[in-house]
């Protein structure tokens, strides 16, 4: 179990990595990339034997090391005559694994920056700030209302309406899409302008499943509080809605 | 314990307060008597006196509190209140923007669409006469429900919450 | 103004305000300038190193702001119990060390010096008001710029980006 909560510690691939290299006091500037891949893999099959999710980028780290393991491999002259002698040699004095290296040595400096940063955020743990002073109160009757047009009201609700909200749970966005209060308000305006409506009539072929239920909740609504009242001729018939005069 | 070293402790935990703090909770903490902390909020308010400081120490009941001084209080408006009576001013336009095109609606309602706290500006209009409680919501806990005051209409020139549309 | 007067003013609004205040504002609402403020920071640092003290004045960012002293921890502790501050993840941190000191970058570049998928670690900053959102690339997909908030410097106490060496 141990095992498990350690790999799940890892970042990512480059993390990964950079414990090898420290367990193993590999020097990052000559990494003997045979071993490092074989103790990467090993960690990987360790990962997926214990069925933990892993990451894909971990089995692209994967590959990209058997890729440098095999280059290594290759001899170091190989097929001249494939392309020009020139191009041959510059790709040839490209150590296969330098790429890796930059990124490992750069990746190095910003956990080292992270490890910083998490001392300073600790550091923070032990001073405190004043709460803010409620200075609203003191104010709060000269709020300018008076310069505000409707043009203004129809601006702010249409930028409150389209702004991101991270906070706001999802669930309560898929549970209620259309208030129920909304709902129930508009029915009752309807019929207190039609005073006889079908149910089938409050909706049509675009509203969602979910706006139906609310409607017809909304209609229960209605019912219980003796606002309308509903009728059905016979089973799955039109359910027939009327405004109850008070 | 060291006076001076108890004088800091005790503005150290007024200031984090915010609220007034009890003696003898101070007291407790800094293992001293009540008698001795009232000693040292004699030498803090000797040392609040100079011109270099815009905080003093007061005692409410049994309780120790710190404040600014008023004398500095023109300051803190000429910083602070353009931006309390922007924010203010925001939060009460966005309200009423949603119960005017969302009524009747709810707090809670209206709280989820804004993402904050939305009391203040509720009672604000409600103040100005601009929103009204309609009744309440037939759900647990019977919210209320705020609609837009006929005053509201008239004040934007609207014959009827019909003529309230955001096409 | 006499600077003991400006001392005692800027304590006071520091203390109204709770959070960071722009050291411009500052200086504005004293008729000063930037550099007179900071010689009565400097003046202010002074008097709070005395150990009668328990506050302290430090500079993040742009802005001043005080707080307590680490060392009266003990006795804070002891008498409110404040809750501790929950941690960055090890991902949101390492994130936002390659956006402090890369910034303005986008997510793939993000990406590819932390070799993995940063989604997450960049909502949680920007939930957490330590990034934001400066812009985008010119380039094909116009992929989102990130850059740190003057609330990151305050999060970690740092006076600017270079108090953290990168060797």
């Amino acid at each position: 179990m141990a095992l498990n909560i350690k790999i799940n510690t890892f970042e990512g691939p480059f993390d990964l990595l950079f414990h090898l290299i420290e367990k193993n006091q590999i020097d990052i500037y000559d990494i003997p990339i045979a071993d490092l891949t074989e103790q990467y893999l090993d960690y990987i099959h360790k990962i997926t034997e214990n069925q933990l999710d892993l990451a894909s980028e971990f089995l692209v780290m994967a590959a990209t090391l058997l890729s440098i393991k095999s280059k290594m491999l290759l001899p170091s002259k190989p097929k001249q005559e494939v392309a020009s002698e020139l191009a041959v040699a510059e790709d040839n004095d490209v150590d296969p694994r330098s790429e890796l290296m930059h990124k490992l040595l750069e990746y190095k400096k910003f956990k080292e920056i992270s490890i910083l940063l998490r001392k300073k955020e600790e550091e923070q743990e032990f001073i405190f700030k004043r709460p803010p002073e409620d200075l609203s109160l003191m104010w709060a009757d000269e709020i300018p209302l008076s310069e505000i047009t409707f043009e203004d009201l129809k601006l702010a609700f249409k930028s409150v309406m389209s702004k991101k909200k991270p906070e706001e749970k999802v669930s309560k966005i898929t549970k209620d899409p259309i208030p129920l209060s909304r709902k129930v308000m508009e029915i009752y305006r309807t019929l207190k302008q039609k005073s006889k409506i079908f149910f089938s009539k409050l909706y049509d072929k675009k509203t969602s499943k979910l706006e139906i239920i609310t409607t017809f909740l909304a209609v229960l609504e209605l019912v219980k509080m003796k606002r309308i009242n509903a009728f059905q001729e016979k089973q799955f018939g039109e359910i027939v809605l009327t405004y109850r005069e008070v | 314990m060291e006076l001076q070293k108890a004088m800091g402790i005790i503005e150290g935990i007024l200031f984090t307060s915010g609220n007034p703090v009890k003696i003898d909770e101070i007291a407790n903490v800094l293992n001293m008597t009540c008698e001795q902390v009232l000693e040292c909020v004699k030498q803090l308010e000797i040392e609040y006196n100079k011109f270099s400081h815009g905080i003093m120490i007061s005692k409410v009941g049994s309780s120790l509190r710190l404040t600014t001084k008023p004398e500095i209080f023109p300051y803190i408006e000429k910083i602070f209140k353009p931006k309390v009576r922007s924010q203010l001013s925001k939060a009460a336009l966005e309200t009423l923007a949603i119960i005017m095109f969302k009524q009747p609606i709810t707090k809670s309602e209206i709280e989820s669409i804004r993402g904050v706290n939305s009391e203040k500006a509720l009672n604000t209009l409600l103040e100005k006469n601009l929103i009204y409680e309609k009744g309440r919501l037939n759900v647990p806990g019977r919210p209320i429900l705020y609609a837009t005051t006929e005053d509201c209409l008239d004040y934007f020139g609207l014959e009827s919450i019909d003529d309230i549309s955001i096409e």
